[in-house]
């Protein structure tokens, strides 16, 4: 039975990712308790999923490391993974929580050694890296994942292979019986950081995503440049393999549109501004890249971004919503639409097509079992009076990175301004 | 602290047993280690293993452990002693993993294996337990300069918490630029309207608030001292010097709008034409109703023209764009249809940038009958009894040109961050040889400056680009270059009010944050926590000023004697003064040139004829060593004949290191830090271009030792480079073999 | 209405836009275009070969206050309906309609293009369908191949007729309808005074003298 | 009693010796073997199609629209209305949306309904006869009766627009609607995957662009053909002609040599379910249907 230390003092922060390690580490190295839950059986979230970040082109894991050591080195943060908030109640200043813990099967004995991912067989869908690959049933979730410690996939849970993983581990580390179980804590104050999810592009229907192999989207473009994602950092177009060395990335695939998200998403256009970099990096001069866009939005000192970019022969922008997409005989995904810079009318045959699609919570204010303001998309808003929840990074707006860091460093005062309180009037 | 007692705990779990020699391995750490207790044990992590420890530390009076086990990432919670010394031998990781399990590996294995363990007992004996400076100043008053919106907000919030703050601010009233607007754009829903600046209700706040001291027509004369324990002189016009001690402080500085004047085709200084700024004046005097020009004529028509001299890659105007100028122009736009729709209102812009919920606020605007063209403005001329905008509709393809009543220029944001340090230490070497001209020059600069800083390296936060004191990082924004003194608002980069009061919150977090830990004598991010601190022995320095220069928070002063002034609540624990010093007399507890220097002592050199190199890695303990960890978790074989030692920065590197190395007879030295320049990746900043600087240095004295350049190797290495980096390390040994044995072992 | 022919627009002003939001059906959705093309690269006849002004550019015209260029265009003639604009649309805007709507207030207002066929068709086909309340297919075609007299009329008769006879066969046009037969409403009478009453209404509601 | 009864409004290409006369022949045994019955409103009048816009202008349409509105709801309360040509229904739905949306238009319309002694108060449902096969029976319904699969037969589903844009049919996409397909699978015969299955036939501009209707006629059965179907299958009348009656012209002016017959839904559905070719309407085809009218005399 897992045991929670927690009190009215303590600051609960829903979700582990960059916000919410962020609004965590602040608070706890501030002094107050901390609980972090995270619904993913590792902490960093979504940023962890990006190749690079734009504009410095540095790598996710670079200030992810600084982070986990921040945490390791840090006894007031309890982290509890595989974690889901399902109910609150009580009011600021005294919350009472719960908190449902999925079973990962494998216990602290862990030694992240791999004797029990060597002997398992099944293979089940890689969710790390948007299940464009495959895993072994027992497997770490990547190099950086932590807690460092392995998962059994619950589908091979009952079978003899279950048994044969039990045995492969000499540390007692794999344990079966692993119950989901409920615990409650309590807080003083709660931060929801349950950041986002990328727009569900199916419901895009002229852009054929799902029927065309080779429309992917911006996230799964990421792990296909990534050394470390399912073709070994090589831009290879699914449908084929082919190298893709002719791309096509769509703006506002799903954002500024009442027919799917009406809020811009706002790191969409800088991100493939970033991707058209990986081409170039893959394959040099041969890798073009053409942007079809509305508002080429590289807002504040990203503007350097974009002239650089732009300065780029390879790179072509073009002023048009893509009208549809068909696919010719070999695969190749061809985009129907008009330059409205002169009208030109364009059917262009591209290798690859990625969608930029947008941003939206990846849980809706309605579907956050508390009283809390969310806007006509689902992002919280602040709740002027007396709220003890307080929204963080891209559970607050579409954000990129480094403004849901932001975010959640407010919101982490915000926190420690109701458990101050409380401490006050304790005292 | 109690008598040194050592003890060295070696781990036979994750095939560590079954891969090396755990005989020889306690043979060594006794006899060469000469560890008190050594022990042995099968699942060291697990919770009897720990419990072994745990009792020899509280019943056998162990001070110094030394852990051969898996990587010091791995199973932190585990080998969790915060009061005894600790180093972390890293034989599965550093060794097993990285090696293939043949026969023929078997004995360059274990030799990495035994050189572990001698390096790991080295290391800790070499350390001491930080205890954490207990002087440091406990002052928890927060000062705020700047009392525009983000000044105000961060007060408040503050205040809040229940921290005193103190805020200055150098006009007249509270407000800042917010006060100057006649409405802002909505932050909330339904995002359709214009709504109130929201100024008076913050000022409202701030008076009631006992927590609160307000300053106005008040600048700061002078900020000496460090974090936890600064003394603030504040000037009042017309008043007496106040010093207030202040814990931290925040700069909220704000912006002023680029000068239209420098954009006279586009109409700037003609009599129709005015900044958005001066639209809000026309508008708060119209007071709802029509608004009229500067000459009482009521506005028909009215153009705004987007990035006024902004996103200019000419470089002659703002290269940047400033984020808001967009929506303040659509809800401007707004104040001319709310009050009389018919008046034609026309947008040019190139890219309209209003992201998040600010499209329904576009939207509303469309609503309203505002006209948006994607046009590229090339003139506005004064026409009759009103402007002539020239520009390319975009859409349309074409030259062609507007009439306009009013047009409202969008001229974006120039941070008000003071003297850029750079340019005025080049004014201040060029004042002390040169005349008058050159001293007023400095005169000049200082006079911008916000802080006035008492610190050796300069009065101001160090900018960046563009002229704003934002952070280099994105995964921390506020990430800055001067311990516990935080950017906020527009100081920090181009935003709108909301950004502002999101940004200013989190500045205050962060500012209360360095208060609390200066006064436990902690260190602030990035190795927050951290008690150790650079101690000094003044009787070996010769005063060569390296490490006052080269500290990259300024936490380093000097003393009237011109000795090195270590403030330590300044100072990060980087480590680069200790790798500057010249004569090694700066060091910390747990870290110094002992604990490297001895590991690198400790690792046993085979003489020239076994044909068994031995190279030594000096690696970032951020992204090097992380990514040899990784290589190692993915079983990436690399070189045997290697051995890691990981570092702070190589900022933190002292050429001693290397010297003593190839000296002892080491074949070659690579250094492993992250990407430098204007993308650099260090978060020290200058660390690794730093410690390349000073390596450059080295290759003389190689020169002088009659050795290859190539026996000292350095290379920028990324956190991913998991797969790519054992292949670098196989070349450079590879290479080494070439070079042959260094002449210098068993000398 | 000859006042509107000769009223004034200027430049990027708002009377043309006016206008349009005021006379044409689902005109005020004009403004609300954040241009981004997608009907334009969506509609079928711009494509084979083309027209002048696809959607987007009308909007932008009357915007500009090019009253003539947008009255005068052929390109709200080319609409066949396809409704692909109006669902693809990133703004709701009824494309289809506000095309229909430009156009039926350029033909009342006599700025449409002369000899418009598919205008024609358009008159042929209400005149046709409402003289008895339902259509009349054979006279429709006739009228239709022969608006441009009769040996013009011939050729294209020629053309179709292939198409034409096979129907015939198929029993699928009725050349008894020709002659005055094929179907009608009983209540005539009632149809084209309901209709003369609607004429009335919409033109007083648009401020045009019927 | 029939399981189901509805208004009917077969619109004017249905009509005895009209262009679409055909499909009402197929539909009225279809709705026999299904047990659906069908009753005309009384005196309806033409919908005014899409084309009219420019003569005819807003309120006349509607209005027009607006009688048999109030016909159906007078001769035959409480039935949901069922037309089987697509601009019928589209024209139908669209007039009933905007009366039902502005109250100016919709007291309009009664001031001129008042002229043919008409008014209206409730609008009753309107739908296309392919919404109530798949929404009111549905699919295993449809398949129920089926005697006589159309087993391999290659069928390409030309869905066209005015069923599938603006409204379409519950739960499908615009891009790529499935109910035809479904359709065509239900009654035993293969749909074939082609990516023309939504674009334009050109509509009424048939008649007055021809030369951009048959560009994009050809491109419809150019790629039908690639896909390897044998015959196009419509819900739409205009659709059915379009495709049909140009084939001849578009070789003439291309050198194609097409020649695929156009069938509707409820011809292949009588035939599965057993009809003759005559109760299919297959005399009907411009292009005959060989094949099936093979399979329908086997």
């Amino acid at each position: 039975m897992t045991s929670v230390v927690a009190t009215n003092q303590s600051i609960l922060v829903v979700g582990g990712g960059i916000a919410g390690m962020t609004a965590a580490l602040e608070a706890a190295e501030t002094g107050k308790q901390v609980v972090l839950v995270e619904k993913n059986p590792y902490l960093g979230g979504r940023t962890v999923q990006l190749y690079r970040y734009f504009p410095k082109m540095c790598h996710p894991s670079c200030g992810l490391e600084i982070n986990l050591r921040r945490l390791k080195a840090n006894p007031r943060i309890q982290v509890l993974t595989m974690a889901e908030v399902t109910g609150i109640s009580g009011a600021k200043g005294n919350y009472s929580v719960n908190v449902k813990l999925a079973p990962r099967f494998v216990n602290e004995n862990c030694t992240a050694c791999g004797e029990c991912n060597r002997v398992a067989t099944t293979e089940v869908a890689d969710a790390f890296n948007y299940n464009l690959g495959k895993v072994k049933a027992a497997y770490l979730p990547s190099d950086m994942a932590y807690p460092q410690r392995y998962v059994i996939d619950p589908s091979v849970i009952g079978s003899a292979e279950a048994d044969t993983i039990k045995a492969a581990c000499k540390y007692g580390a794999i344990d079966l019986d692993m119950k989901e179980e409920t615990v409650t804590l309590n807080a003083g104050a709660i931060v929801w950081a349950t950041g986002w999810q990328p727009y569900d592009a199916e419901k895009i229907t002229p852009y054929r995503y799902g029927e065309f192999k080779n429309v992917i989207t911006n996230v799964e473009f990421e792990r296909l440049a990534d050394p470390h994602g399912p073709t070994g950092g090589k831009i290879l177009r699914p449908s084929d393999g082919k190298e893709a060395k002719n791309i096509a990335f769509i703006q506002c695939a799903g954002s500024r549109d009442e027919n799917h998200l009406r809020h811009c998403s706002r790191f969409c256009c800088m991100a493939s501004l970033k991707q058209t970099k990986y081409v170039q990096e893959a394959w040099g001069d041969e890798g073009k890249s053409t942007i079809y866009y509305i508002d080429i939005r590289a807002i504040d000192r990203f503007e350097d971004f974009y002239q650089e970019v732009k300065a780029n022969p390879n790179v072509c922008f073009v002023k048009s919503k893509v009208a549809r997409i068909s696919e010719d005989k070999n695969g190749d995904p061809r985009l129907w639409g008009v330059n409205t810079e002169g009208y030109i009318r364009y059917a262009e045959p591209h290798d690859l097509v990625v969608l930029a699609v947008g941003m939206e919570p990846s849980v809706k204010g309605v579907d956050i079992p508390a009283e809390v303001m969310s806007d006509s998309s689902g992002f919280l808003m602040a709740d002027p009076v007396n709220a003890g929840i307080f929204g963080a990074g891209c559970a607050t707006n579409a954000l990129d990175v480094n403004r849901a860091v932001q975010s959640a460093t407010a919101a982490a005062l915000r926190a420690v301004q109701v458990v101050n309180k409380v401490a006050r009037a304790e005292a | 602290m109690a008598e040194m007692k050592t003890a060295a705990y070696i781990c036979k779990g994750c095939e560590l047993g079954s891969r090396l020699d755990v005989a020889s391995l306690v043979k060594i750490a006794t006899k060469e280690g000469k560890m008190a207790i050594v022990r042995e044990h099968d699942f060291l992590c697990s919770a009897d293993g720990v419990a072994l420890i745990r009792n020899d530390i509280d019943n056998e009076g162990v001070t110094h452990a030394a852990i051969c086990a898996c990587s010091r990432r791995a199973k932190t919670e585990a080998f969790n002693f915060p009061t005894v010394a600790m180093s972390r031998g890293n034989l599965r990781e550093g060794v097993i993993w990285i090696r293939p399990d043949t026969d023929e590996a078997r004995e360059t294995t274990q030799e990495m294996a035994d050189d572990y363990v001698r390096m790991a007992c080295a290391e800790v004996k070499a350390m001491k337990v930080p205890e954490g400076n207990q002087n440091t100043g406990t002052t928890k008053t927060l000062l705020v300069v700047g009392g525009g919106m983000s000044g105000m907000t961060a007060a408040i919030e503050s205040a809040k918490a229940g921290y005193k703050v103190v805020l200055i601010e150098k006009t007249g009233a509270l407000g800042g630029m917010a006060a100057k607007l006649w409405k802002r754009i909505p932050n909330r829903e339904p995002f359709k309207a214009p709504m109130d600046n929201g100024v008076a209700d913050l000022v409202s706040q701030i008076e009631a608030d006992a927590n609160i001291k307000v300053y106005l027509n008040a600048v700061i004369a002078k900020t000496s001292g460090s974090p936890g324990r600064f003394a603030v002189d504040i000037a009042v016009e017309s008043g007496p010097v106040v010093t207030e001690d202040i814990g931290a402080i925040i700069q909220a500085s704000g912006f002023t709008p680029y000068d239209m004047a420098k954009l006279p085709n586009l109409g700037g200084g003609q009599a129709n034409v005015v900044d958005q700024l001066g639209l809000e004046a026309l508008a708060r005097a119209a007071n709802g109703g029509p608004i009229k020009r500067a000459d009482g004529k009521e506005v028909k028509s009215v153009v705004f023209v987007q990035c006024a001299g902004q996103r200019d890659a000419t470089k002659e105007h703002l290269e940047y764009c400033s984020g808001h100028c967009c929506a303040t122009s659509v809800k401007q736009a707004m104040y001319f249809k709310d009050a009389n729709p018919d008046v034609d209102t026309v947008v040019l812009y190139t890219d309209l940038r209003m992201p998040g919920n600010n499209e329904d606020f576009y939207r509303a605007a469309q609503n309203k009958g505002v006209i948006f063209s994607k046009g590229e403005v090339s003139n506005v001329a004064a026409s009759g009894d009103g402007c002539t905008v020239k520009f390319k509709d975009l859409i349309l393809n074409e030259e062609t040109s507007a009439e306009a009543d009013l047009v409202v220029l969008a001229t974006g944001m120039v941070p008000t961050t003071g003297p850029d340090l750079d340019a005025l230490s080049e004014a201040n070497r060029a004042a002390e040889s040169g005349g008058a001209e050159a001293k007023e020059q400095v005169v000049q600069m200082m006079s911008k400056s916000v802080l006035n800083l008492d610190y050796r390296q300069g009065p101001d936060v160090p900018q960046f680009k563009h002229g704003f004191n934002d952070s280099h990082f994105i995964c921390f924004p506020y990430e800055t270059r001067r311990t516990a003194i935080y950017a906020a608002g527009p100081v920090r980069r181009p935003m709108d009010i909301a950004q502002a009061t999101e940004d200013a919150t989190g500045a205050a977090m962060k500012a209360i944050q360095a208060m609390e830990n200066a006064g436990l004598g902690k260190a602030a991010h990035p190795r927050s926590g951290d008690l150790s601190f650079p101690s000094v022995r003044l009787e070996g320095c010769t005063q060569c000023k390296r490490c006052t220069v080269e500290c990259p928070f300024g936490a380093i002063d000097e003393d009237e004697k011109r000795f090195p002034l270590f403030n330590e609540s300044r100072c990060r624990r980087c480590g680069t003064c200790m790798g500057a010093c010249p004569v090694r007399v700066i060091s910390f507890e747990n870290y110094s040139v002992n604990t490297v220097g001895a590991q690198i002592k400790a690792v046993d050199i085979p003489d020239e004829f076994s044909e068994k190199p031995r190279v030594l890695v000096l690696a970032c303990e951020n992204d090097a060593y992380p990514a040899l960890d990784m290589a190692g978790m993915n079983r990436n074989a690399y070189d045997p004949y290697v051995r890691i030692i990981p570092v702070r920065c190589l900022g933190s590197v002292n050429t001693i290191w290397i010297t003593d190395a190839l000296n002892s007879g080491y074949d070659g030295v690579m250094l492993m830090g992250c990407k430098h320049g204007d993308q650099y990746q260090c978060h020290f900043v200058k660390g690794s271009e730093l410690g390349r600087y000073r390596m450059s240095k080295v290759y003389d004295t190689l020169k002088g030792m009659g050795l290859e350049e190539d026996r000292l190797m350095d290379l920028e290495v990324a956190i991913t480079d998991v797969d790519t980096l054992p292949q670098k390390i196989n070349d450079y040994a590879a290479r080494i073999v070439e070079m042959g044995m260094s002449p210098f072992k068993g000398l | 209405m000859s006042d509107m022919n000769q009223q004034m627009t200027a430049k990027y002003k708002n009377n043309f836009l006016k206008e349009i939001e005021e006379q044409a059906e689902m005109g005020d959705w004009v403004k609300m275009c954040m241009q981004c093309g997608v009907c334009s690269g969506s509609c079928p006849t711009n494509f084979h070969p083309g027209w002048d002004h696809p959607p987007q550019e009308i909007f932008m015209l009357i915007r500009a206050g090019k009253r003539d260029e947008v009255l005068n265009s052929q390109s709200m003639w080319m609409c066949t309906s396809c409704y692909n604009c109006y669902v693809r649309c990133p703004r709701k805007i009824p494309i289809t309609h506000i095309m229909h709507g430009i156009a039926e207030y350029a033909y009342r207002i006599g700025r449409a293009p002369k000899n418009q066929p598919t205008l024609h068709l358009s008159q042929t086909f209400w005149n046709n369908c409402t003289k008895n309340g339902r259509v009349n297919e054979v006279q429709l075609t006739q009228t239709l191949y022969f608006k441009d007299g009769i040996a013009d009329g011939i050729k294209k008769a020629m053309a179709m007729q292939a198409a034409a006879l096979g129907l015939v066969k198929a029993g699928r046009l009725n050349p008894m309808e020709a002659l005055g037969g094929g179907h009608k409403c009983k209540d005539i009478k009632g149809i084209h005074a309901m209709l003369a009453k609607a004429k009335e209404l919409e033109a007083k509601r648009k401020g045009r003298t019927a | 009693m029939a399981k189901k009864e509805y208004a009917f409004y077969p619109g004017c290409s249905s009509q005895k010796g009209a262009s679409a006369s055909n499909y009402l022949v197929s539909v009225e045994s279809m709705c026999q073997s299904l047990d659906i019955k069908m009753t005309q409103i009384p005196d309806w009048n033409c919908c005014g199609a899409s084309v009219s816009y420019a003569e005819a202008g807003e309120l006349p349409r509607h209005v027009m629209n607006a009688r048999n509105f109030a016909l159906s709801e007078q001769n035959l309360p409480e039935r949901d209305i069922v037309a089987t040509c697509a601009a019928c229904w589209l024209g139908a739905r669209e007039s009933k949306e905007r009366l039902e949306h502005s109250s100016v238009l919709m007291t309009d319309t009664n001031t001129a309904l008042k002229e043919a002694g008409l008014n209206l108060k409730v609008i009753p449902e309107v739908r296309h006869m392919v919404e109530v096969l798949i929404e009111d029976l549905g699919y295993e319904e449809l398949a129920s009766h089926v005697k006589k699969p159309l087993e391999g037969m290659k069928i390409a589903g030309y869905v066209g627009c005015q069923t599938n844009r603006p409204f379409g049919i519950l739960g499908e996409s615009f891009e790529n609607p499935m109910y035809l397909d479904k359709l065509i699978e239900t009654v035993g015969a293969e749909a074939t995957k082609y990516d023309q299955k939504v674009t334009c036939c050109g509509g009424a501009l048939a008649f007055s662009e021809p030369e951009k209707a048959q560009a994009q006629i050809k491109d419809i059965i150019e790629s039908a053909y690639d896909s390897g179907a044998e015959m196009l299958v419509t819900p739409c009348p205009l659709c059915q002609a379009n495709t049909e009656v140009y084939q001849g012209q578009i070789n003439k002016k291309y050198g194609t040599k097409f020649n695929m017959p156009v069938l509707y839904y409820s011809q292949l559905m009588v035939l599965a379910y057993g009809g003759s070719a005559k109760d299919a309407g297959l005399n009907g085809q411009v292009i005959r249907a060989r094949t099936l009218e093979e399979f329908a005399s086997k």
